[in-house]
């Protein structure tokens, strides 16, 4: 229900520049934004809970400052007004362990695990939990600029799924390899200009593009096409839309734009023209691609 | 394998090799005809598929199923093709379109998938060569098996005896010495007698074998002249005594057309009919495989033996004169005596502590086993290849001397150990050259062997078997009995079993059976290098 | 102009100041239809702007020589693009683009009468005052010209197969990437515009500086109205002016007798410290055969030792490099990799040191402690754990079916060793306070030396295992073989050297028992020597991978890219990791800009952002060396020499160090060189210090930038 | 116009392993190609060939990533293949699954799976195998398992056809002998190097290229190319050659070729001395075969088993004089008179070099004609129509009662296990009462094979349903005037 089919949509306001799109997400609906709300909810919760049974674990362990010591510290306000985040943080986590659910966990805590070895183990499989969830929607984007050049762009997290064309372009959205951890990064050095937009771009000047082509490739139990950019002086060739694999119906659609788009009309003649070749000379060099897979 | 099919394979060529001469992979498909000049220029051989073939009429056409023995069809199908040959070009031409023919060449007005009842699966044939056995060859041939498993029973019987001290260990291997030492002085005499007469018969062999002087000179001459004349000499002489059951064996397990055989063999020139007798490696490894893989197996262990031939000085040495030859071999034995000898001396403390921490039961299946691959892949065809090759076995002889091994570290005492181990090398190394050499000797001593060894093995048995209390003789005769029943009744037994085995033999054979060559010169240029 | 397709491709920075006034569009024409947009000039006549282009009054007094500007925007010269804020009544030249740069909307709406498309490229200028700048490909934090020593230097190597298959699997791949080119269908020729990309980048990078200075030469433009100034403005001036006579005046005198006499002291014992680094650096390297191994290759600490000269030979000249860049304009990129490398080094000694004081003091405080913890570590896990796990071995451990004479004997040799090393370590142990004390004070020199000497000390306290391993590998792997040919004697078979494969060959009798004797021998006897292998073999293992710790230890703190680190947090366009654009949507532009948009005009409005260097960029080098270590010990190589017996040779400490070294030169400066540099730089100060001059006022005006970027630089 | 198929053909062996198989495949694609029908091959991943690729007349070969086991025959997983070759087969839209060589798993698998996809299967035979040691046994067995539900099977010569009527106790009728064939273009003799094509409908007889006559004392060659293995005879020629160069001093040898047993040819050479007289040159590329025929005048083929030979054709087209072995499937290959046949045997095969020897010095044979007979002979394109006929066959274009011959009523009797091959079903039952006829235990076996077989085909239904996968777009077809090939190669 959360996504779809990857489907195509394509963005050209002149002739000269086009930006395919390939997302899993459905058009934002009201259920569907109440699903979404629902998800990132369910992770909140769970972090929640992580931090509140390390803390439980660690008010019963010996090495525990002591709650009254805590308290001491002041009222989580005025601890903000005081810019004293450290100790703000004791005092939330504090008032949060204080709450029944904190009872809770601090019991679970204390019971469950008695050993920080489990704990850990608990509390790094429901790190990886929340960050799996985070991906609900795959994004990736194909950029063409006649003139510069071709910018593949992918992008995973909830939030952009529709936030490739209008995320407010200031200055430093952060380009970090690496799914969660990128958005993490992203929120930490992105200058938050980026909001969360964990978006791996790859930019190729024209006169490095060597050739555009659909190739084919096995993958797993079946065979797929895909958009390949041969980039010249580079040994591996570029993949568009890496994580999607599109249908061939919407890789042949891009690859015709792009043929249009990218080239000055002369030459554009030739990439409608050679619709089957464009298929056909794929066979070159499938050993690199498939070392990607 | 299984025993019984085991005791067939390798029971079959053991009668070739001791019997009358032939060329070496005497019963391929394509090489029944006799390997002569002016025979090759006819077809004598009906397998064949030639061009001609698709002309001619069949002689009885065939259809799946409905197969006698190619062998005898041959015979009479050979003489109206040769007939038929003579004008086949006008006859073709003639028939062409109208006629099927079995080539690839020509394009006729048939479909593809177009079977023509005449042509079809001619050249099959089943069974070509099986030969029915008859029953007392079998058992005579059986024989052998019987020495080897009571030689076998024997050295475990001495085992259980000192392992339980009712025997002691120096008297056993006295015993055992001094029997080795008899059997090599009988061994050394019948040496030199054998080779008086290979010297008396040099001058045959140059006569017989001129290709391989011509090919290679003079400095190779005793070597090549020396194998056949001795081996061409033995087998007239145990042909010519065919009334014992052996040869007859061996003579009723040729194939079918000896008439086409004999007068080939003796027509043929020495150097040839005997060389494939002389051949240690089809030796090996008919004994070791079916039939099919002999020459692969052959030209397999060719270039080893060709490269063992430098290491080992022996077979150098053994191509000097006669005079001083004996005295050297003498030399030589004696010195490879002393050399087992001292090893043994010097490894024996070792041994005895070498299984200690093994528990026994381990030990017990452990030695059970190699005792077991040593009486299955013993080398039983009694192919004999001359007197100083001497071919062993080496898996299987290994296989006893591990287990002999093994056995004598349970052993608490060092001078047990030593004895032990001397004595399973006297039964598993020295023992079956000598039973080889007496068998190829004379079937005589053959016989006597088995009847002493099966005495002994049943009686040890029944002494091992019975407690110490009572009279121990007692329990030997027992033994014996018993032993002679069990004996007789296997080998009967199994004789008979084989033998009923044989209806349910189909080999099919046809074209598409990968040809076995008959390489003739092989062995000049692998032997001596 | 054949590739004409009415694409008009305009680059506009987008903090331009924005007014309704009308104004004329001054910039770059990288080609016709390709206008690169540097400054607005407002209230001036067209007319008045060509001409003051052409005499180049635009250009007055810059700071540094114009041609460079010229040669590196790659154009000859500037021209007008167009009109901005004007009505399009006035007629101008089709070519020309009227740009409507309302205060409202943040996009320009860009016009062009002769092209259909257009592309508005916007872009945000690096402040070269802050050292930042956009490439195309990210910025070499590494020196690059290692390969082709890297290869020279240790042919020899374990590492040596690895490499060469990587080699071959690359050989390959281009091979493949060679065929590829032949599918492709067309090869087109770029066009002016796809081949400007390179100088665009420039372009950028220097829109700042020159925008400021066509601003400054604005007012020399036309016929202004030059009133007058009053009294009182003059008498400020005067002032002004009187003001930085007296500065300069100083700033002369200091220069022209203080600063040489402390330059040149500076210079002299930087050289004498160079030399004596020489010749320490000439010790280390040295050795007996080139086979053989360097006194670096054997010891951690000569290793550090060894780097920290190199760097300190190196700074010099990176110093000389870094104060080159001060006579040109700021805008020329070139050096900023440099600078960063440089104050990266800087930095992480200074952090060594640090750490190293706080290590070293605690060290000294409490070394006997130390030497205690130390020495007890030693005899629990060297001595008394092998000699426990030895007489373990003795009687038959874990139903193990050894021979209990084979394992006395190996036993009690191996003990015998151990006892007599252990009263070596008694011997040793009240020596050890002052050696921790020692390393201990060594550790002033940077927390790294301590560790390196640490692994040295580890290396040669547990020699003893070492050796055990190598004699028990040894007779491991022989007693291996001899079963294995001896195998082949059992199976009557033998190993044909000639042809390298297995033959049949039939022994002699005598042969034959002797061989199987010896064969049910060792059979037995191999289980024995198997455990005394396998518990050696552990012992080795685990200390080689303490020492890879230690090793990783040394190499984080010789190589973090610690200054980048910083930089990527404060500001991180000055690491740039390449561009990338983004498509604005227009309607929005649309309704900003006030006129409905003509007919055949689709404009499209392109955001060009740099992005900045990704943090694996950054670490690609340890990821370099995880694979390295990864590759040596993990592979199928190494499992197979344990199990057959061989020697596993540690890891070549080069491949490892291969890493440090990257921010070094292949070969470092000879000590004429060296002098040569350090003199050629009071040369270059006296030419830039006239040229010096200028900068104050500059400075004055942006002292922001100036402030900000010393500041940051040097802080 | 003749109905187009398309055709997947399926086999372990392919370029750019060099091979008589390999390149069997590859001539019969590009004709069948060329008279229309769409033709891919699948095989495995060989090193340095992976994925998909397109040759350059657009032949589509899949290299599926498999486990190669010994001589690049992959590793036998019965089911594993199982999904790959469906979406394959499912996105090439293949109506005709055509294996080859009966050593590679991978081709078996492809029939039993084709089979339970309902397809149509064709078989090629390309060797002979005894029936007597253990591995032919079991190859038999498998052999029989996958040939009991096969529609059509193709061997290459009538004794190959035997035995695999034997082996998979197959109805005659239903298996075709189409023989390979050579491209007589690439093996033309030296001395009319630029030679057109058109002259193939030459007859023997008119303008003949002039004969070279040989005299008494010139220098003949003898030309040996096969892989030196036990099976190609390379102990006859080892036995045989220094007899040959005995008896016949102007002669000399060059052999072509690699295997285990050239180090026996080696030493044959250096114990007596013939280095100069004996030219081993190594492997050598298929290309290059031609460029060494061509340097001799005899070609001597000692192989002990061969199911057709097609070197011998080659041998033969470069105008070589062949001498050759009786064994298996060679004497239906060339007319008698351009070739001498030997028996299996040193003494013979060195007597039928002399003789062959004595004729070209007595210029009895006209080696010079050889070419244009073979070229009439064989050729692809010939091979490609009779298989494209066993297609139309079995997918029933041509009415069975044609196909099968004309004795289809009386044929009764020799398809008396299985019901007629044409009209084969595909129902499970079928196919089931089929498979069990193979044996006691084999039958049982093969039947739990096919019904696991036919699960793993619905859950392969259910879980990557058949709209999922891409139809990939066709090569476009090549379009042929049927009349004019029938008249050229003058079949029926």
């Amino acid at each position: 229900m959360l996504t779809t089919a990857p489907h195509l949509y394509i963005r050209r306001p002149s002739p000269t520049t086009a930006e395919f799109t390939v997302t899993t997400c459905p058009p934002l609906t009201l259920p569907l934004r109440l699903a979404l709300a629902c998800v990132h909810a369910a992770r909140l919760s769970l972090l929640l809970a992580i931090i509140l049974l390390l803390y439980g674990r660690w008010t019963a362990s010996p090495s525990f400052l002591g709650a009254e010591h805590i308290r001491a510290l002041g009222s989580p306000v005025s601890l903000l007004l005081a810019g004293d985040f450290p100790s703000l943080v004791l005092s939330v986590l504090q008032l949060l362990h204080a709450s029944a659910a904190g009872q809770v966990c601090a019991r679970a805590a204390t019971h469950l695990l008695p050993s920080w070895w489990g704990l850990a183990v608990l509390a790094g499989a429901l790190l990886y939990a929340t960050r799996a969830l985070g991906r609900i929607h795959t994004t990736e984007s194909l950029l063409v600029l006649r003139g510069l050049g071709i910018q593949t762009a992918s992008s995973y997290s909830s939030y952009n799924a529709n936030a490739t064309g209008s995320s407010s372009g200031s200055s430093g959205g952060s380009c970090v390899v690496g799914g969660g951890g990128g958005r993490w990064w992203g929120r930490i050095f992105g200058g938050g200009g980026a909001g969360g937009n964990a978006k791996e771009t790859r930019f190729i000047p024209t006169e490095k593009i060597q050739d555009v082509l659909i190739n084919e490739a096995f993958r797993g139990f079946e065979v797929r096409y895909y958009l390949v950019v041969v980039v010249e002086g580079e040994e591996e060739l570029v993949v568009v839309f890496p994580r999607l694999l599109p249908r061939r119906r919407i890789v042949e659609a891009v690859w015709r734009g792009v043929r249009g788009c990218l080239y000055e009309p002369d030459s554009s003649g030739v990439a409608a023209a050679g619709g089957g070749m464009g298929i056909g000379i794929g066979g070159g060099d499938v050993k690199s691609v498939d070392e990607k897979r | 394998m299984a025993p019984p099919s085991g005791l067939h394979q390798s029971a079959i060529p053991s009668d070739f090799e001791t019997s009358v001469p032939q060329p070496q992979p005497g019963l391929v498909r394509s090489s029944t005809a006799p390997v002569n000049g002016a025979l090759r220029s006819h077809r004598s051989d009906p397998y064949h598929l030639a061009p001609e073939d698709a002309f001619v009429l069949p002689y009885s056409p065939r259809r799946l199923g409905g197969f006698e023995s190619g062998g005898n069809g041959s015979g009479h199908e050979s003489r109206p093709r040769r007939m038929g040959r003579k004008d086949d070009t006008s006859r073709s031409r003639s028939r062409r379109q109208k006629r099927f023919q079995k080539l690839l060449w020509v394009k006729q007005s048939y479909p593809d998938n177009y079977t023509d009842q005449a042509t079809f699966l001619e050249n099959l044939q089943r069974n070509p060569r099986v030969q029915p056995y008859d029953f007392w060859p079998l058992v005579a041939d059986s024989t052998v098996i019987v020495q080897h498993v009571c030689s076998v029973i024997i050295f475990v019987v001495c085992f259980v005896g000192i392992f339980q001290e009712r025997v002691s260990p120096v008297s056993i291997v006295g015993w055992g010495s001094f029997a080795t030492f008899l059997g090599w002085l009988l061994w050394d005499w019948w040496v030199t007698q054998e080779e008086d007469q290979g010297d008396a018969a040099d001058g045959i062999a140059r006569k017989g074998s001129m290709r391989a002087f011509r090919e290679f000179g003079p400095p190779r001459r005793q070597s090549s002249g020396l194998g056949h004349p001795t081996l061409g000499t033995s087998n007239v002489s145990i042909s010519s005594m065919s009334n014992f059951p052996s040869a007859a064996s061996s003579s009723s397990n040729l194939v079918q057309d000896q008439h086409l055989q004999r007068p080939v063999i003796f027509g043929h020139y020495n150097g040839v009919s005997s060389t494939s007798l002389l051949n240690p490696d089809h030796a090996f490894s008919r004994s070791a495989s079916s039939l099919h893989s002999a020459t692969s197996q052959a030209s397999a262990a060719a270039p080893a033996r060709s490269s063992a031939g430098e290491e080992i000085p022996g077979t150098s040495r053994y191509r000097t004169t006669s005079p001083t030859r004996g005295g050297r071999v003498r030399l030589s034995t004696i010195k490879s005596a002393i050399l087992i000898y001292s090893t043994l001396l010097g490894l024996s403390p070792i041994l005895k502590s070498l299984t200690r921490s093994t528990s026994s039961d381990s030990i017990w299946a452990m030695s059970f086993w190699l005792l077991a691959i040593n009486i299955f892949f013993f080398d039983y065809s009694g192919s004999w290849v001359g007197v100083h090759k001497i071919p062993v076995a080496s898996l299987s002889t290994n296989a006893a001397l591990m287990a002999s091994t093994v056995l004598a570290s349970r052993l608490p005492s060092t001078g047990q150990v030593f004895s032990l181990t001397l004595f399973s090398i006297e039964v598993f190394g020295l023992f079956p050259v000598f039973r080889r050499y007496a068998r190829h000797r004379s079937w005589r001593y053959h016989v006597a062997l088995t009847v002493l060894l099966v005495l002994g093995a049943g009686g040890g048995v029944g002494m091992i078997m019975g407690d110490e209390r009572s009279w121990p003789w007692k329990n030997g005769l027992l033994g014996m009995l018993v032993g002679c029943l069990i004996s007789a009744l296997a080998m009967g037994g199994c004789s008979w079993w084989l033998i009923g085995l044989q209806k349910y033999k189909n080999e099919i054979y046809g074209p598409w059976d990968p040809a076995r060559p008959i390489i003739i010169s092989r062995r000049h240029w692998d032997d001596d290098q | 102009m054949p590739e004409h397709d009415g694409l008009m491709r305009v680059f506009w920075p987008t903090d331009l100041p924005r007014s309704d006034l009308r104004g004329v569009v001054v910039g770059w024409k990288n080609s016709a239809f390709d206008v690169f947009a540097l400054a607005i000039l407002e209230e001036v006549e067209s007319r008045n702007v060509e001409s003051a282009l052409k005499i180049g009054t635009l250009l007055r007094n810059a700071s540094h020589p114009v041609s460079r500007i010229y040669e590196l925007c790659g154009q000859s010269s500037m021209y007008i693009l167009g009109l901005a804020n004007t009505p399009d009544s006035v007629e101008v030249d089709p070519s020309w683009i009227h740009v409507a740069t309302g205060t409202g909307s943040q996009v320009p709406s860009v016009t062009c009468a002769s092209a259909s498309s257009i592309q508005v490229v916007l872009f945000e200028r690096p402040l070269p005052g802050r050292m930042q700048y956009i490439s195309l490909n990210p910025i070499a934090l590494a020196l690059g010209d290692k390969h082709g020593i890297h290869r020279l230097d240790f042919p020899d190597s374990g590492e040596e197969d690895d490499e060469r298959e990587e080699r071959r699997k690359k050989e390959t791949k281009r091979q493949l990437v060679e065929k590829l080119k032949q599918h492709s269908i067309v090869k087109r020729v770029p066009s002016a515009k796809e081949k400007a990309l390179a100088k665009i980048v420039n372009q950028i990078n220097w829109a700042w500086e020159l925008e400021k200075l066509l601003q400054k030469n604005v007012s020399r433009i036309g016929t202004r109205p030059k009133r007058s100034l009053s009294v009182s403005e003059r008498v400020v001036e005067s002032a002004t002016t009187m003001r930085d006579m007296m500065m300069m005046w100083m700033w002369d005198l200091v220069i022209v007798y203080i600063l040489p006499v402390i330059k040149r002291i500076f210079v002299l014992g930087l050289m004498c410290h160079r030399v004596t680094a020489e010749m320490m650096l000439l010790i280390l390297e040295w050795r007996a055969r080139p086979k053989y191994a360097a006194l670096k290759d054997i010891s951690a600490t000569a290793q550090q030792v060894e780097i920290r000269l190199q760097q300190f030979c190196y700074w010099p000249m990176q110093y000389v490099t870094l104060r080159l860049r001060k006579n040109d304009w700021e805008s020329v990129t070139t050096s900023h990799p440099d600078y960063i490398r440089f104050y990266n080094s800087l930095w992480l000694v200074a952090n060594d040191v640090i750490i190293g004081i706080a290590l070293g003091s605690y060290i000294i405080d409490n070394a006997t402690w130390v030497a205690d913890e130390i020495s007890n570590l030693l005899t629990t896990y060297t001595v008394e754990a092998l000699q426990s796990s030895i007489s373990w071995l003795m009687g038959w451990p874990a139903g193990l079916k050894l021979n209990t004479e084979l394992a006395a004997f190996l036993g009690d040799l191996f003990l015998w060793v151990i006892d007599y090393w252990s009263s070596c370590i008694e011997a040793l142990r009240p020596a050890l306070p002052h050696i921790i004390w020692v390393i201990g004070f060594s550790s002033f020199a940077g927390a790294s030396m301590p560790i390196a000497l640490f692994s040295d000390l580890l290396s040669i306290l547990t020699i003893h295992i070492y050796s055990f391993y190598l004699a028990s590998a040894r007779i491991y792997h022989w007693q291996l073989n001899i079963l294995i040919s001896l195998f082949h004697l059992f199976r009557g078979k033998k190993h044909n050297v000639l042809r390298n494969r297995i033959d049949s060959c039939d022994y002699d009798l005598d042969q034959l028992l002797v061989g199987t004797i010896l064969f049910t021998l060792l059979f037995f006897l191999l289980p024995t020597v198997v455990v005394f292998y396998l518990n050696f073999a552990i012992a080795r293992m685990a200390i080689i991978s303490i020492k890879a710790v230690f090793d990783t230890m040394l190499s984080c703190l010789n190589h973090f890219p610690l200054f980048a680190l910083m930089l990527r947090v404060k500001d991180p366009g000055r690491l740039p990791g390449g561009i990338r654009f983004e498509l604005r949507d227009t309607q929005e532009l649309r309704l900003a800009a006030h006129d409905p948009p003509k007919g055949h005009h689709s404009t499209s409005v392109i955001y060009l952002q740099s992005i900045p260097l990704n943090f694996r960029a950054m670490f690609h080098q340890y990821f370099q060396m995880g694979n390295r270590i990864r590759k040596h010990y993990l592979s199928p190589r190494v499992v197979l020499c344990l199990l057959t017996g061989k020697f596993v040779p540690p890891l070549n400490r080069k491949n490892l160090y291969s890493l440090q070294y990257s921010m070094l030169p292949a070969r470092r400066a000879g000590v004429m060189e060296m002098w040569d540099a350090v003199n050629s730089l009071p040369a270059t100060m006296r030419r830039a210090a006239p040229a010096s001059l200028p900068v104050l006022p500059n400075g004055r005006k942006l002292p922001s930038i100036y402030s900000g970027g010393r500041a940051r630089g040097y802080g | 116009m003749a109905p187009t198929y398309n055709i997947a053909m399926v086999s372990d062996f392919f370029f750019p392993q060099p091979g008589g198989v390999e390149s069997h495949i590859y001539q019969l694609s590009t004709k069948l190609m060329d008279r229309g029908h769409k033709v891919i091959i699948i095989t495995h991943a060989y090193e340095g060939r992976t994925g998909v690729r397109y040759l350059t007349n657009g032949l589509k070969v899949y290299h599926v990533p498999f486990l190669v086991i010994y001589r690049s025959a992959s590793f036998p997983t019965v089911f594993s293949f199982f999904p790959i070759f469906r979406n394959i087969v499912l996105r090439e839209r293949i109506d005709i699954v055509h294996g080859h060589a009966s050593l590679s798993s991978m081709c078996h698998e492809a029939i039993l799976h084709a089979r339970t996809m309902g397809l149509r299967t064709v078989f090629t035979d390309h060797s002979l195998f005894g029936f007597a040691d253990a591995a032919s046994i079991l190859t038999n067995k498998l052999l029989k398992f996958t040939l009991s539900d096969v529609d059509h099977v193709i061997c290459v010569s009538h004794t190959c056809k035997e035995n695999t009527v034997l082996r998979a106790s197959l109805d005659p009728l239903m298996v075709s002998v189409i023989p390979n064939a050579v491209v007589a273009e690439n093996f033309r003799p030296l001395y009319n190097p630029a030679e057109t094509s058109s002259s193939a409908t030459h007859s023997f007889g008119q303008n003949p290229p002039p004969a070279r006559q040989l005299g008494p004392h010139d220098m003949i060659t003898i030309v040996v190319i096969s892989r030196l293995f036990y099976n190609k005879g390379t102990d006859l020629l080892t036995a045989a050659i220094p007899r040959i160069l005995e008896n016949h001093p102007n002669t000399r040898f060059i052999i072509a070729g690699s295997g285990p047993k050239s180090i026996d040819l080696e030493q044959m050479i250096e114990q007596n001395v013939l280095q100069d007289r004996v030219e081993m040159l190594g492997p050598v590329r298929h290309e290059e075969v031609r460029d060494v025929m061509v340097r001799g005048h005899i070609y001597l083929h000692p192989s002990l088993t061969e199911a057709f030979g097609t070197v011998i054709v080659e041998a033969a087209s470069c105008g070589l004089y062949v001498v050759c072995t009786q064994v298996g499937g060679i004497p239906e290959v060339l007319p008698s008179h351009m070739t001498v046949f030997a028996k299996p045997e040193e003494d013979d095969l060195v007597a039928a070099t002399g003789k062959a020897i004595a004729a070209l010095r007595a210029n009895k044979v006209r080696t010079e004609l050889f070419h244009e007979q073979v070229k009439t002979m064989y050729s692809w394109t010939n091979v490609a129509i009779r298989t494209e006929r066993v297609y139309n066959g079995i997918s029933g274009a041509i009415s069975e009662g044609e196909f099968y011959g004309y004795d289809a009523a009386n044929a009764a009797s020799w398809s008396a296990t299985r019901g007629r091959s044409g009209v084969q079903s595909f129902a499970l039952i079928d196919r089931l009462k089929r498979y069990y006829g193979c044996g006691i235990w084999a039958g049982k076996l093969f039947c739990l094979c096919v019904i696991v077989d036919y699960l793993i085909f619905l859950f392969l239904e259910l879980w990557f349903p058949r709209e999922k996968i891409d139809i990939c777009p066709d090569w476009p077809r090549k379009t042929i005037d049927n009349r004019k090939e029938m008249g050229k190669d003058g079949l029926r």
